[in-house]
């Protein structure tokens, strides 16, 4: 499915204000950002692609419009923010989460001078010219997050709790899952999805996340890995609870940064999603006019997921992941993307 | 009280909760320092291109919907479980049709009945425990919306379709051959009126023929009146609300069908969720007549429709249209109250005035 | 303290009320002596409600003034009124069914003995000093209604009310009862209460009241003294027509059997002991079968055990013939049942329907109301129209909702409802309760002139004089058990009261 | 009127003195309780689902129920007194954003305190529209479940979104309220790990209600007593019933029946309220737009159960608790040793029709039922993760059907009363 046509993501820091076209103020690059539920602010997923548009906005100064979409959302209603954003005059357009599939592929055909980009999905719905579809190898990241867990597990007992049971969160399970027993195939893993869709409120529950992983706890396990959105909070207190050698891993943020401050120590790491390196690397295409339409896959070869090393706890843990690190993207270590 | 008085007033009811809902959101506005002005632009400004077309494909989801519970209602029964019931209904016809079994419309038309039927049977269970087991459908049904989620999702597992590169599920597309061409007119190239909308049509003048016209209408309201009544005129009263429930279950399995047909093609993790909801507040909007409900589905997809505009073009948070809506709903019900009350009180000032010439004291008006 | 030199417990002057389309009181003036039994009477809808409802401060007048003892007041609420020592007994009762008999009574006046023990001591002093015989832990749903207006009562003596209010506090019992009631009256008299009430039983009225007041339409027209008046004057006062009376005419029974019932039995549901034991009865073409009881012995059950509400547990129902074991109500109303519900409100009719829809209700399958699956809304308003002006419904058009027709105009529609479909058997439960005397004597009338024509009536009344004068055969019901027959000829109102009570069980071996 | 000739309502008849200590609800209540502890052992040692009743599970399952509950209470002092509130969501939800507020900018128990105002801002709004405008009830519940999540989604926008750590979906992190543990939990934490029959279970469950108790689980656990006391026992609590019983009755006898419905209401909102500062204090530490999940919905459902009583509601609730809490920490496994237990139920369910009720049909359909579900258990290990979060609502559904009991809700619920109109 993915790698179809993977660009290596230009670093961040590597495109300098100026190279494009436009400058900043007279001409600047008008953005529009169509953010999935929650939108800016969620300190997670859409905060990430936020992350990226203001990088750009800094780097070469661009004019956006971000419009968030509600839970109650249909099809009829995305293409109609997006056919919104092209008729005010936004030139590249980001539709984040995969929910926007559909629509970005209609949209696009529609405005054939407006680029768009779309995060998370490379179906041929989204397919066109016009569009770059990023995704990323959530399930190599977790991969690595799994050979953490198993490896700082004192029990040999782990567990996964995920927000809201769809593919896009099994593809961080089956992922982590093989990691774990990668390091340890007699791995014992508790997983547990908080709702199924279209109830997503799993996103948003710290009080189930609490309840899920105080199980795992208790039962046993040390570490935790919370694909859960907003509902990792009450993993995070489930391990702070749980006391010394209990541990959660975060996600898509570096969450030992940007969780609540009395939770962070027990954060092992987190597999960081770089959302904003793909809205990023688009917007400056874009701007430099290279935009070219395609799948982006970002991957652990350019940082497009990674395991944070904030606090410093798996730094004993390096080596190793550095070694499985090289594997996968050596193609030597296959990643399952399902469970 | 002389018809075009009784005219006036019910119209002004309307009338007076839109001000209503005007003033109390502009002092919301002005309170949290929002642009006030900006905000009604948006919402009498001309929608987008295209937007028409939705807003009238939200009108009639948000309609079937209404209309589901309305049929509840009329009976006494509160169905919150319209959503659990459309969900399960569109999964199961989304599966029928995906399987291309029967040909063109025959495919179309036997996934309408499917879908007619699976909500019913689901509505059924909750009616089956009420006057089985005496379980109040409010608990039942609550719980069954939960239930059905659970159950849709398994079974989405089950029949998945392979979507190489997505990160949604869905069910098998349906073929070509199936798909409903849409209505001839507000079309655009990305956007037209789905052509299943037209069920909430036939739904409508259904529901308007079934209450008013017919036995079972009567017996209906008679019912959802009063019980004892109803009982001693030889009304079935359990079978009644079984029935009650059962078509509101099977004009719940309509609801997503226009998006369906029309749009989606398959059912799955981002198909709509949520429309049972709206339902019950357009139906208490529309007072479960058919044609109140219609216009109820219709201000909800115009308010819903501009939410976007309003982040666009006001830079106000969406959330605005949740506010504008609740207010509306209580606005409408006070109006229609403090409306009555007016009625009653010139119609007691009426009575005095006419108090010198000999009255007959009986046969008030309510 | 009722000494003539008092001032007049209550005094209304110049009271007018109105609500939208009616004017309930007009001009109304009242005086009220102390220590004095004070009647009001007047035709359904007269407007005597209201204005007791305007003195217990539920209502506020439009106009005119209110003096207690001598002091001008003005009501907001009940509580004024209660602290003034006003007490008020409803036409319908106002008790909360789910609620002991001791929280009932001590609700609004927690103060004066609290919720507890206290309170449910004195409940059971004032019980027994005023031989009331109420228990005060029984759940209010349980009691019949003489209970419950025991209940009333002990309400408004346990507040320590001087002036009491009943509103038709007769129209539920049985000759007995009122005996007792007036009793009661004449003791709480004797030791200085002031009672004013209301009835249409206009021989007990000049039986008990010192003073009498007529209220036609609205206004006061007359007060006079019982000891001068007979009840056809104040009848002719009233209405201005004639006092009828219920009078069998010759018999029209036949020998064909209409309906029969036997060894009906009726389990009750809870597990207590049977509503029904063993009830056998007939009736023919052209009878009327009275049955006497005091509310609460099976009546009720009776009648819908055999409009197929309840199934027995054995026995039969027999229509010309037909048994009609496990027909639903509907087929037994299509077979030509005609049925009035003794309590019309819940029963018979949909208040907040217009009184078209209310003809459509019961009949709903049968032509003309029906055309197949549909309703003929024509020929429904139609009838409506015709039963208006037959039955002389009043009523502003036949699209005002039924609840807001009083409660004798609401009776007529009823009566008229049945009788349009030419029923063979007539279920008629207190066809004439809470009406007034002009009314009674048409549904009266009515009855008789469809008896003519070969119909079988089974008749429940509480009224024993309308029992005595309409029906052919009386039975009594006790405990769900049937008596033997009575001949209303020759029967006595003391007697039956004996077999209604369980007091004389010689009578009426069956 | 002395002879009261209506059939005279029966007592059951009180035949030992077995069945009178039997009828103390002092005596049977613990032994139903024991019992239920009793067969929760033989099932854990069965089917070896050790977490079934665990501390933590039980621990767990008090967590959820206790905003479950406190919306439920809040339903159930607006419906005793004769006013039904389907806004309970909203209210709650305004509670969340409001417990924020005030957490963040007054401390900790500030936060306690703007929960139940927010809350009762949402009554308030509620009984304004029922009490003084007589609008439907249904019709002003759903309203405020709209505009309560629009306008905290909208302050939460405005203020929240402009502060440090917050965003406009979520609040910045919360001052935290104590917790307690009582004397005797260590010990039984170590009965507990013994997993012996019967007495470990029972250390499980007790431990699991006293230890790291939350404050706010404290009070709510004393608002439940003290509901049952003020309704019940006072002078306020009969008034406040009365109106939801027979207001007209109330009327009559000069209680200000539109005051106490007012009243009421607003402390359903304050309760709601509460439960919705329970969420975002203790169950998390902040304000989380969607957090309450429909809970409000599940506590009117938790009021039903318990026909309209606190204790009743509350046991629904922590039934929803503990079924919500072992289907999230045991998932399949747990559940599946539930499937055991239903089974077993249905079973005897069926063959007590049979043998003493003379049910055949139901009899032998709830024979089959439990053979199903038998064989289930026994050919699967484990249940799908979808159909194991439906477990509190099957559950809550079974228990209703099952349970049969005869609910009554107060008789003037949900109808519109006028002052003035009675009579
Ligand atoms: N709340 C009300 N609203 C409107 N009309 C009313 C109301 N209460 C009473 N009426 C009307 O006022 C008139 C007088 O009613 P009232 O109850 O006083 O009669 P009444 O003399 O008690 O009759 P009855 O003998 O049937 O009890 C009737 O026409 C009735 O319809
Ligand atoms: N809100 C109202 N609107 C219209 N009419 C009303 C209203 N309230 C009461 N009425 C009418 O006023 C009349 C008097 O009311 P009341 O409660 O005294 O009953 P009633 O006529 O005495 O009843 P009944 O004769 O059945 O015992 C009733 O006929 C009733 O229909
Ligand atoms: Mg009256
Ligand atoms: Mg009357």
């Amino acid at each position: 499915a993915c790698g179809s046509n993977s660009t290596s993501g230009s670093s961040p820091s590597g495109t300098a204000t100026g190279t494009g076209t436009g400058t900043a103020g007279a001409s600047s690059l008008k953005v529009g950002m169509a953010y999935d539920v929650g939108g800016r602010g969620d300190h997670s997923f859409n905060d990430s692609a936020a992350a990226g548009l203001d990088e750009a906005e800094k780097k070469f100064g661009i004019t956006p419009t971000e419009v968030t979409a509600n839970s109650t959302d249909n099809d009829a209603t995305r293409v109609q923010r997006l056919q919104q954003l092209a008729q005010n005059g936004n030139k590249a357009i980001v539709a984040v989460g995969f929910s926007y599939a559909a629509a970005v592929g209609k949209v696009a055909k529609q405005f054939p001078n407006v680029d768009f980009a779309i995060i998370d999905d490379a179906s041929d719905a989204s397919k066109g010219d016009n569009i770059d579809q990023i995704t990323f190898t959530e399930q190599e990241g977790s991969f690595l997050a799994g050979v953490a867990a198993a490896s700082t597990s004192k029990s040999g007992h782990i567990g996964f709790v995920g927000g809201v049971q769809n593919a896009l969160i099994q593809k961080f399970q089956a992922g982590y899952q093989a990691g774990a027993k990668y390091v340890n195939p007699n791995v014992k893993i508790d997983v547990t999805y908080l709702t199924q869709p279209p109830d997503f409120s799993g996103f948003a529950d710290p009080a189930k996340g609490k309840t899920a992983a105080t199980g795992m706890f208790q039962n046993g396990a040390d570490v935790v890995y919370a694909a859960a959105g907003k509902s990792g909070d009450g993993v995070f207190q489930a391990a702070k609870a749980a006391g010394a050698g209990h541990w959660a891993i975060g996600v898509d943020s570096d969450q030992a940064l940007t969780a609540d401050a009395s939770v962070r120590d027990v954060i092992l790491t987190s597999m960081v999603k770089g959302v904003n390196v793909g809205v990023f690397n688009f917007l400056t295409r874009v701007h430099d006019g290279t935009f070219k339409g395609g799948n982006t896959v970002y991957g652990l070869k350019d940082k497009g997921v990674y395991l944070s090393t904030t606090g410093g706890h798996i730094d004993g843990l390096k080596d190793k992941l550095a070694e499985v690190e090289a594997k996968i993207t050596s193609g030597e270590i296959k990643v399952p993307s399902t469970v | 009280m002389n018809r075009w008085r009784r005219l006036g007033l019910n119209l002004a009811a309307p009338l007076l909760a839109i001000i209503v809902a005007v003033i109390v959101t502009s002092i919301i506005l002005v309170l949290s320092g929002d642009p006030v002005g900006p905000v009604w632009k948006v919402f009498l400004s001309s929608p987008v291109e295209g937007a028409w077309a939705r807003m009238l494909n939200d009108t009639a989801a948000f309609y079937l919907s209404g209309i589901a519970v309305a049929i509840g209602f009329r009976m006494n029964l509160f169905n919150i479980g319209v959503d659990g019931q459309y969900r399960v209904a569109a999964f199961a016809a989304a599966v029928l049709a995906g399987q291309a079994w029967l040909p063109g419309w025959l495919n179309v038309i036997a996934a309408i009945l499917l879908a007619m039927l699976v909500g019913a049977l689901w509505a059924g269970i909750a009616a089956v425990l009420k006057t089985a087991r005496g379980v109040s459908e409010v608990i039942s049904t609550i719980m069954l919306n939960a239930i059905a989620t659970g159950l849709v999702a398994w079974l989405l597992t089950k029949v998945q379709a392979d979507n190489a590169g997505s990160n949604s599920t869905g069910t098998k597309p349906i073929p070509e051959s199936s798909h409903v061409p849409a209505l001839p007119f507000l079309q655009t190239n990305i956007s037209n009126i789905y052509g299943l909308s037209l069920l909430a049509v036939l739904i409508g003048l259904a529901y308007w023929f079934v209450v008013s016209r017919t036995r079972f209408g009567f017996d209906l309201r008679a019912a959802g009146q009063s019980d004892d009544a109803a009982r001693a005129s030889g009304i079935d009263v359990k079978r009644t609300a079984i029935i009650a429930m059962l078509l509101s279950g099977a004009v719940a399995g309509l609801v997503g069908l226009p998006a369906l047909f029309g749009n989606d093609y398959q059912y799955g993790t981002t198909s709509q969720a949520g429309l049972g909801f709206t339902g019950i507040a357009v139906a208490l909007i529309g007072r479960n007549h058919p044609v109140g409900v219609a216009f109820g589905a219709f201000l909800w997809a115009y308010l819903a429709n501009q939410a976007d505009s309003l982040q666009i073009n006001a830079g106000v948070s969406v959330a605005l249209v949740n506010i504008i809506q609740g207010i509306m709903v209580l606005a409408v019900v006070i109006a229609y109250e403090l409306v009555r009350r007016l009625g009653v009180r010139m119609e007691q000032r009426q009575v005095a005035a006419d108090l010198a010439a000999p009255s007959e004291p009986v046969g008030a008006q309510a | 303290m009722s000494s003539a030199e008092a001032p007049p417990a209550v005094e209304l002057r110049g009271i007018t009320k109105r609500f939208p389309g009616v004017v309930a009181n007009k001009d109304i003036d009242i005086t009220v002596k102390a220590g004095t039994i004070h009647a009001i009477v007047g035709e359904n809808g007269a407007g005597k409600s209201t204005l007791m409802k305007i003195l217990y401060g539920v209502q506020k007048p439009d106009e005119g003034t209110i003096a207690v003892n001598g002091e001008q007041v003005e009501f907001a609420s009940p509580a004024d009124a209660i602290a003034h020592g006003i007490g008020m007994v409803f036409q319908h009762f106002k008790l909360a069914d789910n609620f002991t008999v001791t929280e009932n009574v001590v609700l609004g006046a927690e103060k004066l003995h609290g919720i507890g023990t206290g309170a449910r001591d004195e409940i059971q002093r004032i019980s027994t000093a005023y031989g009331l015989h109420v228990n005060p832990d029984v759940m209010v749903d349980r009691l019949g209604v003489g209970a419950r207006q025991r209940v009333e009562i002990l309400k408004v003596l346990y507040r320590g009310a001087k002036i009491i209010i009943l509103d038709e506090p007769t129209a539920v019992l049985v000759p007995q009862e009122v005996d007792e009631l007036f009793a009661n009256l004449g003791q709480l008299k004797a030791q200085g209460f002031t009672i004013i009430f209301i009835s249409h039983k206009l021989d007990e009225v000049r039986q008990v009241a010192d003073t009498i007041t007529v209220i036609r339409r609205g206004t006061t027209v007359a007060t006079v003294d019982p000891t001068s008046v007979t009840s056809r004057e104040l009848a002719e006062l009233m209405v201005g027509s004639a006092l009828p009376t219920p009078q069998t005419e010759e018999s029209t029974v036949t020998d064909e059997v209409v309906l029969s019932v036997a060894g009906l039995n009726l389990p009750s549901a809870e597990g207590g002991s049977p509503l029904l034991t063993d009830v056998d009865l007939v009736i023919h073409a052209g009878e009327v079968l009275g049955i006497a009881g005091v509310e609460g012995n099976g009546q009720a059950e009776l009648v819908e055990t055999i409009m197929g509400i309840h199934v027995p547990s054995s026995g039969s129902v027999t229509l010309l013939g037909k048994d009609l074991a496990g027909w639903s109500t509907r087929a037994i109303r299509e077979a030509g049942v005609g049925y009035i519900p003794e309590d019309r409100h819940r029963h018979g009719l949909l208040l907040e329907s217009p009184l078209w829809e209310n003809r459509i209700l019961g009949h709903q399958t049968e032509a003309p109301m029906a055309k197949g699956w549909l309703i003929d809304a024509g020929a429904a308003r139609a009838d409506t129209e015709r039963i208006v002006t037959e039955y002389d419904v009043r009523t502003p058009s036949i699209d005002v909702t039924a609840e807001s027709l009083s409660g004798g105009n609401q009776q007529k529609l009823i009566i008229g409802r049945e009788m349009a479909h030419s029923p063979k058997v007539l279920i008629a439960a207190h066809p004439t309760r809470g009406v007034d005397v002009g009314a009674q004597a048409a549904i009266w009338d009515h009855i008789k002139q469809a008896r003519r024509e070969g119909l079988a009536v089974l008749l429940i009344s509480a009224d024993l004089d309308e029992l005595m004068g309409l029906s052919d055969t009386i039975r009594v019901i006790l405990r769900g058990r049937l008596s033997g027959t009575f001949d209303p000829a020759t029967v006595t109102p003391q007697d039956l009261g004996a077999a209604m009570t369980g007091a004389d069980s010689s009578k009426g071996a069956a | 009127m002395s002879i009261d000739t209506a059939p005279a309502p029966t007592s059951p008849p009180v035949s030992s003195q077995a069945r009178a200590l039997w009828s103390n609800r002092w005596v049977s209540i613990p032994l139903v309780i024991l019992g239920g502890v009793f067969i929760m052992s033989v099932l854990r040692v069965v089917t070896g689902a050790n977490d079934m009743n665990s501390s933590g599970a039980i621990g767990a399952a008090l967590g959820l129920a206790v905003p479950i509950a406190m919306a439920g209470l809040g339903g159930l002092w607006s419906e005793r007194a004769g006013i039904v509130n389907i806004g309970l969501e909203g209210m709650m939800i305004m509670g969340t954003w409001s417990a924020a507020y005030f957490a963040l900018n007054w401390g900790a128990w500030a936060g306690v305190l703007g929960a139940i105002i927010g809350g009762a801002i949402g009554g308030a709004l509620h009984a304004l529209a029922t009490v003084v405008f007589t609008v439907d009830q249904i019709v002003s519940g759903v309203a405020i479940n709209i505009i309560g999540l629009g306008v905290t989604k909208y302050l939460a926008d405005r203020v929240f979104g402009r502060m440090e750590g917050g965003g406009p979906t979520q609040s910045p992190g919360l001052p935290d309220l104590p917790t307690v543990t009582l004397p005797g939990s260590n010990f039984l934490a170590t009965v507990e790990k013994h997993h012996w029959f019967f007495i470990s279970d029972l250390a499980g469950m007790i431990g699991g209600l006293i230890t790291n108790l939350s404050v706010l689980t404290i009070i709510a656990i004393v608002l439940v007593v003290a509901s049952v006391f003020l309704l019940w026992r006072t002078r306020f609590g009969l008034r406040l019933r009365s109106c939801g019983e027979n207001p007209w009755a109330a009327e009559t006898l000069g209680v200000k029946v539109n005051l106490y419905k007012f009243i009421a209401v607003l402390i359903s909102g304050g309760l709601a309220g509460l439960g919705g500062g329970f969420l975002a204090m203790v169950a998390s530490s902040n304000y989380i737009e969607g957090q309450t999940g429909g809970r409000g919905y599940i506590g009117l459902a938790a009021m039903i159960f318990g026909n309209w009583n606190p204790l009743g509601m509350a046991a629904g609730a922590l039934l929803f608790g503990y079924t919500d809490a072992i289907q999230l920490r045991g998932g399949g496994t747990t559940v599946h040793a539930l499937l055991l237990l239903l089974a077993v139920i249905v079973l005897l369910v069926g063959v007590w029709q049979i043998v003493r009720r003379h049910r055949y049909w139901r009899g032998v359909i709830a024979v089959v039922i439990g053979a199903a579900l038998l064989a289930i258990y026994f050919t699967t290990d484990t249940i799908p993760t979808q159909l194991t979060s439906t477990t509190p609502y099957v559950t809550t559904l079974l228990v209703m059907a099952l349970a049969s009991q005869r609910l009554r809700m107060p008789k003037a619920d949900g109808q519109i009363y006028h002052k003035g109109e009675a009579g």
